[in-house]
């Protein structure tokens, strides 16, 4: 029971009707609350990384031509107006993002959903509940792609003289959540959807509120002054003074992190393993945690280490600065001969955690192997267009790295994004034209190999390779800290970037 | 009584030497402790930040993990240090030169750019008075601080924009003030006085026109330049002005805003530098406009 | 050097018999804007078919009620005012033709009313006085200005360096003369140069205006609505009425008679400066009509005791008196053929 | 009187003209693609094309202005870039709340700016025009949105009175007249309403003492009016003056909220503005501009109207 | 029969950031239904003593010396509602500048309707009809039209007439006019004039009319009074200042009207300026200025001789006629 009051970070309530904008923070809040997907991550335990579990779908496997999904639907799922789910509603929301003469398209939603789902090709409702997905490749993470898409109700739209501008006041999924009522960038009000097809995930609460306080500074102090009981991403700095006050910190690692993409263009001083070696061990970053009010997973690879995609890699990126300037000075660096780097950075950014200070703290850490680094500082949207642009662009100015956090969720985003080769610009976001085989292969074997353990081990072996050739400068992992009133109760942080929060309740 | 009355008069006055306009306005300063205060406050704070590499500060843009959010007072940092270490004491001297140089340099350039519209339009005046006017008219319909953020805003952070778009929301102003101004001298006899000797509009404007327009122009300008330092800081505050990590006080103010729960008084700093340099912006530009006010 | 030796006016060119300056059916209307487009609404008539000369060294006093067009036609005739209509010629020379805005003020020059208004309050007086003959590209403009100074009783030594707000009102309006005069002008406009200065005052002023004109053969146009003081200076005297010529007679003669009722009225406005034989009656009751729309006819029937329709239809024309040819008027009633009922009869009692 | 309204009103039509330029252009002087913040982070090349065509950023200028202004005319100011829905219902919503938080300010600003104005033009130079001087001078000095984040802090976070966001328990839409709704507006008012506090109390100043020292109030006192007639006097003659520097203020205000709006998160025209120029949504940027724009020159308008109804200098015609 | 007023050895100084010497030693006596010309140049302290008779001039920064009686009663010790009745009832003041005189913001009946209001008790619309009746009687033409009337809708001569319409309305006993016909024309000038000259026979009421000009004083006065420096240096009526003028300033003004003053002759004008008033004369004021002066009018005031009843100059020559250059 209870009403739960939630400051997001987010400056608007995330897009209502089905597939939401606002990143993570829209699939969290607006996304897995009021929809489902066809497969879902278990959100139940901090404990472990989440995996994926069956959501909208309760079955699939995949042809012997290893190109044609086919997929179960859960029976009896009803959306929120009432109306079935089957299998033709699934092929009519497919359309709704990729499909752009289709009635229902709509390019907001597609503009959030389609480049989610590169590998479908074709798909088709067999029968009320079963429908075949068919790749245009053999692609093994088609399930991971799928997650990300929700389902909203036809129904609901044509009762809304199919337009998505009045779906998005008035929307229906088949989420445990139910939207009541929507106020633009001001709040959202989501009560519990009793009927919900899973019992355990009917919501305790009576009510929860979404409130956009993009301000970290505002959403302390709603917080502190009591307006709402739980706040997103609290500034590191105030933190004590809501210990102190009797808040509750939550955190978990989770699939994040704060990286430097490196350039391996020809003539950047990154293309020499010694150097990038270097530069990972130069950084103490157990000396951040205070910076960050703790709240950081130190890196030692590019997933984080409870990831079950780490693997083993021989080479740890530990502080050790003695070894870093050996492997300097083996290069050919020393401290009449310093190299000089070039580095995108922004000021702020949505989980771009404390860009300055952090960027700081590593252009003074690798200043002590040698390495001086040069910031270019751009605003984010404009350091997102330079990423997309690829090292190579006029714009980026010949920056040798570009500070970016990605989320890293799944095979796809994160790992096989950054270094294909066949996602240079302007094809994708291999930002620093890396192109190396022997990677190339093991993204393929990712793709190719269906059975999910021998997929498990293909992936760490991939970020092993990652790691002992340093390709990244990792730095470190957020740990989605979020405050939390103590009157908040029962609430279990997963291992993830959206969140359960059917099992909360709110003392008296 | 022959010529004895056209020729030399006797004068009630002592026989001393006359003093020249802007040695009276000097004189009326220095005899005002109010305005000399505020003027050796603001002067200190050129002085220092134009002089800041000079000053043995600690180095503005480095910080230190360790040494981060001392409190005002700590050994090595008289006003402690800020979110990243850096040492407060150094940044806010170091931030007076970018604070006020984007809370000047916009009046600044208004002034000039603002007179020589505002003197054209009012000493021509007709179609050419009608053509700049009404142009102003139009800016004038956006309230300044909106003007401001709507260039900052779409022009995006950086000093030069800063600049840009707060030349822009003040040269209307002042336009308007000198042409208003220009309009009042033009119609007094000394202009028909003066054009009656022959002389050409731009001898006209540069002897008698300029010389008596300018002050009051200057005092209104004079006027402005508090309202530009608190916006221009705003539109830093905001995220649309300088870019961090220079060193200035309404980005210093934002950034330290989360600190306001550890160290309330570090974090209230930059602000009460605003505070202080506006105030004393204003009671200079009063003590100004009442020095330069003859009819006293 | 003596002041008279530096001063340099222009040649003279017609000889003495020229006027020195002539206008003929000068006209001004200022133009009043409003409305949506800020287009003309209507025209104030403040000069309207002015026409008169001013001989060589002579003074011409100029008269009438305050907004009758007097400082309009003065600065018309400097060109500080732009003329819709009519002809100013300066020795001969026609303005616009044979001589240009720029000659026309060197030859002609003007002192204002308000002797503080005129003067730049941010210039010296020496820079004040000097400026003109700077801008004339007159020799050593500043020694001149000294020079000028001294002869209107201001020792340059201790005003030079003045500012004119720690002047007396005698005193800046000798600054103002000085500076007039610096340009070596033939003409000076006298607007209510006088009007201004307390009594006492005014006729150390009076006097000096008499003895700079005898000393540099200078030639009045002097403005001002003391009778008393137009009488004194003057040799003729011009009467306007709402922007037109109603009289212009020698000075004498108009003392003796005044040929138009309105300027009868004036006359009779004088304090009597009799206490035995004080005023009776007001001479002229109301203000006068509004310029921008003038009464018909002659523009002084609506006030005249004397009016007849015909007042109201026909302009009368100036012309001279028949015993005085001197003496010229703008009446029907001296006009024979003009069908006023006691046309020719000249103003009754 | 009805010509003057008229010419007034036909006067305001080139300046709404050179408002509308002077929107139009801010998108184009901004740099960057307008549509990156709502892109999927991964899009690629062809995808964000047709997001172009979509929003018709792919025209000419001329035509887009020609396109932007015709659809203006019939009240479609385009759609947010970042949300999708209309900008026209977007800023009416956002202009409400703000106007809202404009006036509540004003009402707070306007007479006691007033009084103490009075209060120092009638005890000129005494101890008393001196502190209102220098309250005023403060007023005009402090940087309000500094002061907005300490009264939250005392406020809201330490004293627990008043809270620090939004416009009242339920979001602006469901906006009352009670105690629970009005808390919320009262810290951002008061912040807002320091500056015109002293900016209005400065003009009422300066208005008043300039009108004391006119020969009418000497004339007054001379036929016997007490000083409680001759304030009446003072006020009538300043109130046209008076008035149509709170009618700008008024303006200021709404247009000058915004940093105010950003800290105490009120979901306003300025809150709107800081949204827009964050995810560099220009349509609404250039929307929100606009509304805020042609309500200062509307303000300007009435006020000028105002003044000319109770100023009987002002010719009317 | 008490005299109408009665001041007595009137100073007055103000203080700042000049102190000025404004008013040094007046006094001045009239008897009912008299009307009195102040005469003298600017500066010379005519409006201060106008000022000074309503308790006008600003407490701060002046300071007042001497008594001053009017019909009896001590004004200086007038305060509060006394001091309202006092002014307007029983004093009035006509200004120079009606323009600035007149509030601009009200109508003109307003503005007399709310003197008569204050002084005769009475409702707005009878003092409407009061100041109706006033403006008939300063003879403004359809004064029904014009009471609705704002002062900046009327000419310069209206609104003097309106002045007078005001002060006059609460019937005074004394009219005090500060120069009302110098902004004037000429033509306008004397009507204002006669008008006075009337209304004052008509009400019997007295009045001190404040001028530079001899000439007008001489149209509206009986008596005279010159000032310089502030001082009153010759009164008498208006018959014996013109034809026998005994102080050299007087004099000397009278020259300068230049009434039959031949054309072209050498005025005898008076050299110099007054004194500034920054300490106070302790000798003749016009010694500087004076062709007749003598070592003895350098040295202290001059004493105030009475040539004759209600007559006297303040001039050492005065007691021995100076023949006219
Ligand atoms: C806190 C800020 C401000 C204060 C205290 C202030 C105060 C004043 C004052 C006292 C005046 C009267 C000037 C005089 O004495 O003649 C004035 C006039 C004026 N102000 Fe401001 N002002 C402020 C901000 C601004 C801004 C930001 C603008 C323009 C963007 C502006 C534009 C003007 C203009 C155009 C006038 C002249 C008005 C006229 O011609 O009637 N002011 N201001
Ligand atoms: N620049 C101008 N614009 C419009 N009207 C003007 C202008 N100058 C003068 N007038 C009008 O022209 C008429 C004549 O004015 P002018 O100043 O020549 O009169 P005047 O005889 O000199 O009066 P006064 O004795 O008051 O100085 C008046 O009605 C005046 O209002
Ligand atoms: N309020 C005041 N404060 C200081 N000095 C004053 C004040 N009022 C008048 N004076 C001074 O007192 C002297 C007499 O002034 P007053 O106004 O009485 O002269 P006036 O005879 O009326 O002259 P005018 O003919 O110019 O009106 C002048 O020197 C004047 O400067
Ligand atoms: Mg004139
Ligand atoms: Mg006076």
């Amino acid at each position: 029971q209870g009403v739960l009051r939630v400051g997001m970070t987010a400056a608007d309530i995330p897009l209502t009707t089905g597939q939401t904008d606002q990143g993570g923070e829209g699939m969290r809040f607006m996304g897995y609350t009021v929809y489902d997907s066809l497969i879902e991550w278990d959100l139940t335990s901090a404990d472990k990384p989440s995996v994926l579990i069956p959501g909208l779908a309760t079955e699939w496997s995949v042809g012997e031509d290893e190109l044609t999904w086919t997929f179960a639907l859960r029976e009896g799922v009803t959306f929120h107006d009432g109306s079935p789910l089957t299998a033709e509603v699934v092929v009519w929301n497919l359309d709704k993002l990729l499909d752009s003469e289709a009635e229902q398209y709509d390019p907001r939603q597609s503009a959030q959903g389609k480049s989610r789902i590169p590998a479908v090709a074709s798909y088709e409702a067999v029968d009320d509940l079963t429908l075949t997905i068919t790749t245009t490749v053999p692609d093994a993470t088609l399930p991971y792609q799928l997650a990300w898409i929700l389902m909203s109700s036809k129904a609901n739209w044509e009762a809304m003289d199919k337009d998505w501008e009045k779906v998005a006041m008035a929307p229906s999924g088949t989420g445990p959540w139910k939207l009541e009522t929507f106020v633009p960038r001001e709040r959202a009000e989501l009560v519990p959807n009793a009927d919900y097809w899973d019992e355990t995930r009917i919501p305790k609460l009576d009510k929860m509120v979404l409130i956009p306080l993009p301000e970290p500074n505002a959403r302390a102090a709603a917080l502190l002054s009591g307006q709402v009981d739980w706040i997103e991403a609290p500034a590191p700095d105030t933190i004590p003074a809501m210990t102190g006050n009797g808040f509750v910190i939550s955190s978990n690692a989770y699939p994040h992190n704060w990286t430097w993409h490196l350039s391996r263009l020809e003539g950047s001083p990154w293309n020499d393993i010694r150097v990038r070696k270097a530069a990972n061990m130069a950084i103490d970053r157990e000396s951040m945690m205070p910076l960050l009010g703790g709240l950081m997973v130190p890196a030692k690879g590019f997933l984080p280490p409870s990831s079950q995609w780490f693997g083993e890699p021989t080479f740890d990126p530990s502080y050790d600065l003695e070894a870093a300037k050996a492997l300097m000075t083996e290069a050919g660096y020393g401290p009449d001969n310093r190299l000089t780097v070039k580095a995108l950075i922004s000021p702020s950014g949505s989980g771009q955690m404390l860009p300055l200070p952090m960027n700081e703290y590593v252009q003074q850490s690798l200043a002590e192997v040698w390495i001086d680094v040069e910031f270019m500082v751009v605003e984010w949207n404009q350091m997102i267009n330079l990423w997309r642009a690829g090292a190579a662009d006029e714009a980026v100015d010949g920056a040798n790295s570009i500070n970016f956090t990605y989320f890293i969720q799944d095979p796809f985003t994160g790992l096989i994004r950054h270094l294909d080769e066949g996602l240079i610009a302007p094809n994708g976001t291999n930002w620093g034209h890396y192109i190396d085989p022997e990677m190339q292969a093991l993204f393929e074997e990712i793709k190719t190999t269906f059975d999910p353990e021998a997929q498990t081990a293909v992936l760490q072996k991939t970020h092993e390779k990652y790691v002992n050739d340093a390709l990244f400068l990792f730095v470190t992992h957020d740990v989605a800290p979020r405050a939390l009133s103590p009157k908040v109760e029962g609430f279990v942080q997963a291992q993830n970037w959206y969140q359960n929060f059917s099992s909360i309740s709110m003392a008296d | 009584m022959a010529l004895a009355d056209t020729t030399t008069l006797p004068t009630p006055e002592k026989v001393e030497k006359s003093k020249g306009y802007w040695s009276g306005v000097g004189h009326r300063l220095v005899r005002d402790p109010l305005t000399m205060f505020c003027l050796a406050v603001v002067a200190a704070l050129i002085l220092s930040a134009a002089f800041a590499p000079y000053l043995g500060l600690a180095d503005p843009y480095k910080g230190s993990m360790i040494a981060r959010l001392k409190p005002i007072g700590a050994p090595g940092y008289p006003l402690g240090t800020d979110e990243q270490g850096r040492d407060m004491l150094a940044r806010l001297i170091y931030g007076g030169r970018l604070t006020l140089f984007i809370g000047l340099m916009p009046v600044v350039i208004a002034f000039f750019a603002g007179s020589i519209l505002g003197i054209t339009a009012g000493y021509v005046g007709g179609l050419t008075n009608t053509i700049i006017m009404r142009t102003i008219d139009v800016f004038f319909a956006f309230p300044s601080v909106l003007l401001a953020i709507a260039i900052s805003g779409a022009l995006g952070a950086g000093i030069t924009n800063s600049l840009v778009s707060l030349t822009i929301v003040f040269i209307p102003p002042i336009t308007r003030v000198a042409e208003a101004v220009t309009s009042g001298v033009r119609k007094l006899d000394y202009i028909d006085a003066a054009r009656a000797t022959g002389a050409n509009a731009w001898t006209v404007i540069r002897v008698h026109v300029i010389g008596n327009v300018l002050s009051p122009i200057f005092v209104y300008a004079t006027s402005l330049t508090s309202v530009c330092m608190i916006l221009a800081a705003g539109l830093s505050f905001l995220g649309i002005g300088v870019r961090p990590p220079e060193p200035e006080w309404g980005l210093m103010l934002n950034t330290l805003r989360s600190v306001i729960y550890i160290n309330p008084w570090l974090s209230a700093l930059p602000g009460v530098m605003i505070f202080v340099t506006s105030l004393c912006l204003n009671l200079l530009s009063d003590g100004l406009r009442s020095a330069m006010n003859v009819r006293d | 050097m003596s002041v008279t030796d530096t001063y340099q006016p222009t040649p003279d060119t017609g000889g003495p018999a020229q006027p020195l300056i002539r206008v003929t059916g000068l006209q001004k209307y200022f133009p009043i804007r409003g409305g949506i487009l800020g287009r003309t609404q209507a025209k104030v008539q403040a000069v309207d078919g002015v026409s008169f000369e001013v001989k060589k060294g002579e003074t011409l006093g100029i008269v009438g009620e305050s907004g009758c067009g007097k400082s309009t036609t003065a600065k018309l005739l400097i060109g500080l005012v732009e003329k819709d209509k009519g002809e100013i010629v300066f020795d001969g020379h026609a303005l616009g033709e044979r001589l240009s805005l720029k000659d026309l003020r060197r030859g002609v020059q003007m002192v204002f009313q308000d002797s503080y208004a005129t003067l730049n309050p941010r210039l010296t007086i020496l820079d004040s006085v000097a400026f003109g003959a700077k801008v004339q590209g007159l020799d050593n403009p500043e020694e001149l200005a000294r020079k000028m100074m001294d002869r209107v009783g201001l020792d340059p030594d201790r005003f030079a360096h003045r500012y004119p707000h720690e002047l007396s009102g005698g005193q800046r309006q000798r600054v103002n003369i000085a500076r007039a005069l610096a340009m070596s002008p033939r003409l000076v406009v006298l607007d209510e140069a006088v009007s201004a200065l307390d009594k006492s005052v005014e006729a150390q002023v009076l006097n000096l205006l008499n003895d700079l004109r005898a000393e540099f053969g200078l030639t009045y146009v002097f403005i001002s609505h003391d009778l008393n003081v137009v009488r004194y200076i003057s040799d003729r005297i011009l009467v306007m009425y709402l922007g037109e010529v109603v009289e212009v007679a020698p000075v004498d003669s108009i003392w003796q008679e005044q040929a138009h009722p309105y300027t009868r009225s004036l006359f009779s406005a004088m304090p009597s400066m009799d206490p035995d034989n004080r005023t009776k009656e007001p001479p002229l009751a109301g203000d006068p009509p509004n310029p921008i729309n003038p009464p018909s006819g002659c523009r002084f029937h609506t006030r005249c005791r004397f009016a007849s329709a015909v007042c109201k239809e026909a302009v009368p024309k100036l012309s001279g008196l028949a015993r005085n040819g001197d003496h010229m008027v703008a009446c029907h009633l001296h006009d024979a053929q003009s069908g006023h009922p006691k046309a020719g009869q000249g103003v009754p009692e | 009187m009805l010509s003057y309204l008229i010419r007034r009103i036909l006067l305001v039509l080139p300046v709404a003209f050179g408002v509308s330029v002077i929107c139009f252009l801010l998108v184009q002087i901004a740099p960057g693609d307008p549509l990156t913040a709502i892109m999927a982070i991964d899009a690629t090349a062809e995808e964000q094309a047709a997001m172009r065509a979509a929003y018709g950023l792919d025209k000419p200028l001329p035509i887009q202005y020609a396109i932007w202004i015709g659809n203006l005319v019939q009240g479609d100011m385009g759609k947010s870039i970042a949300t999708g829905r209309p900008v026209a219902a977007e800023v009416f919503g956002a202009v409400k709340n703000s106007l809202l938080l404009a006036v509540s300010a004003a009402v707070i600003a306007f007479p006691i700016g007033i009084f103490l104005g009075f209060l120092a033009g009638y005890f000129r130079d005494t101890w008393i025009d001196r502190a209102v001087t220098a309250l005023s001078i403060t007023g005009v000095s402090v940087p309000n949105y500094w002061l907005g984040i300490v009264l939250v802090i005392i406020f809201s976070v330490n004293l627990s009175w008043l809270p620090s966001m939004g416009a009242g328990p339920g979001g602006s839409q469901s906006w009352a007249w009670d105690w629970a709704h009005m808390r919320h507006l009262v810290l951002p008012a008061v912040t807002l309403a320091v500056v015109p506090i002293g900016i209005v109390s400065r003009t009422v100043r300066a208005l008043a003492g300039d009108i004391l020292s006119q020969d009418f109030v000497d004339a007054l006192y001379a036929k016997g009016m007490s000083r409680v007639d001759v304030l009446r006097h003072v006020a009538r003659n300043a109130a046209a003056t008076a008035l149509s520097v709170m009618g700008l203020q008024l303006g200021y205000l709404l247009g000058g909220s915004i940093l105010i709006e950003t800290v105490f998160n009120w979901p306003g025209s300025g809150f709107l503005l800081s949204n827009a120029i964050f995810q560099r949504d220009l349509p609404l940027l250039q929307g929100t501009i606009l509304i805020l724009a042609l309500f200062f020159v509307a303000m300007n308008l009435i006020v000028d109207v105002v003044q000319a109804a109770i100023d009987p200098r002002i010719q009317r015609t | 029969m008490t005299k109408l007023l009665e001041m007595k050895n009137l100073n007055v100084r103000f203080k700042g950031k000049r102190t000025v010497h404004a008013i040094n030693d007046v006094s001045l006596s009239m008897e009912q239904g008299e009307t009195l010309a102040l005469l003298g140049e600017s500066g010379s302290g005519k409006s201060v003593t106008l000022k000074t008779l309503l308790g006008l001039l600003p407490p701060k920064r002046s300071q007042i010396d001497g008594s001053i009686h009017v019909n009896g009663v001590d004004i200086m010790s007038l305060r509060g509602k006394a001091l309202q009745r006092y002014r307007g009832g029983e004093v009035s003041m006509v200004f120079q500048e009606p323009a600035l005189a007149l509030d601009p913001v009200y109508t003109i009946g307003h503005q007399i309707a709310e003197s008569v209001m204050r002084h005769k008790g009475v409702d707005k619309a009878n003092a409407m009809s009061t100041a109706l009746d006033m403006l008939d009687r300063v003879r403004i033409p359809s004064a029904n039209r014009r009471l609705h009337n704002y002062p900046h809708e009327l000419s310069g001569g209206m609104r003097q007439r309106v002045m007078i319409a005001l002060a006059l309305a609460c019937r005074p006993r004394l009219l005090l006019a500060d120069e009302p016909t110098t902004a004037l024309d000429a033509t306008v000038q004397i009507q204002i004039l006669l008008l006075l000259r009337e209304l004052q026979k008509e009400f019997g009421m007295g009045v001190i009319f404040v001028t530079h000009d001899i000439g007008v004083a001489v149209e509206i006065s009986e008596r005279i009074a010159v000032m310089y420096a502030g001082q009153i240096i010759e009164e008498g009526t208006t018959h014996e200042i013109i034809r026998d003028a005994r102080h050299p300033y007087t004099q000397g003004l009278l020259a300068a009207n230049l009434h039959d003053v031949a054309r072209g002759d050498r005025l005898s004008a008076i050299p110099g300026a007054p004194p500034a008033l920054e300490v106070r004369p302790d000798s003749c004021p016009f010694a500087p200025r004076c062709p007749v002066a003598m070592p003895d009018c350098r040295a202290d005031l001059p004493p105030m001789l009475a040539p004759g009843d209600r007559r006297r100059v303040a001039c050492l020559r005065a007691a021995q006629p100076i023949a006219a250059e």
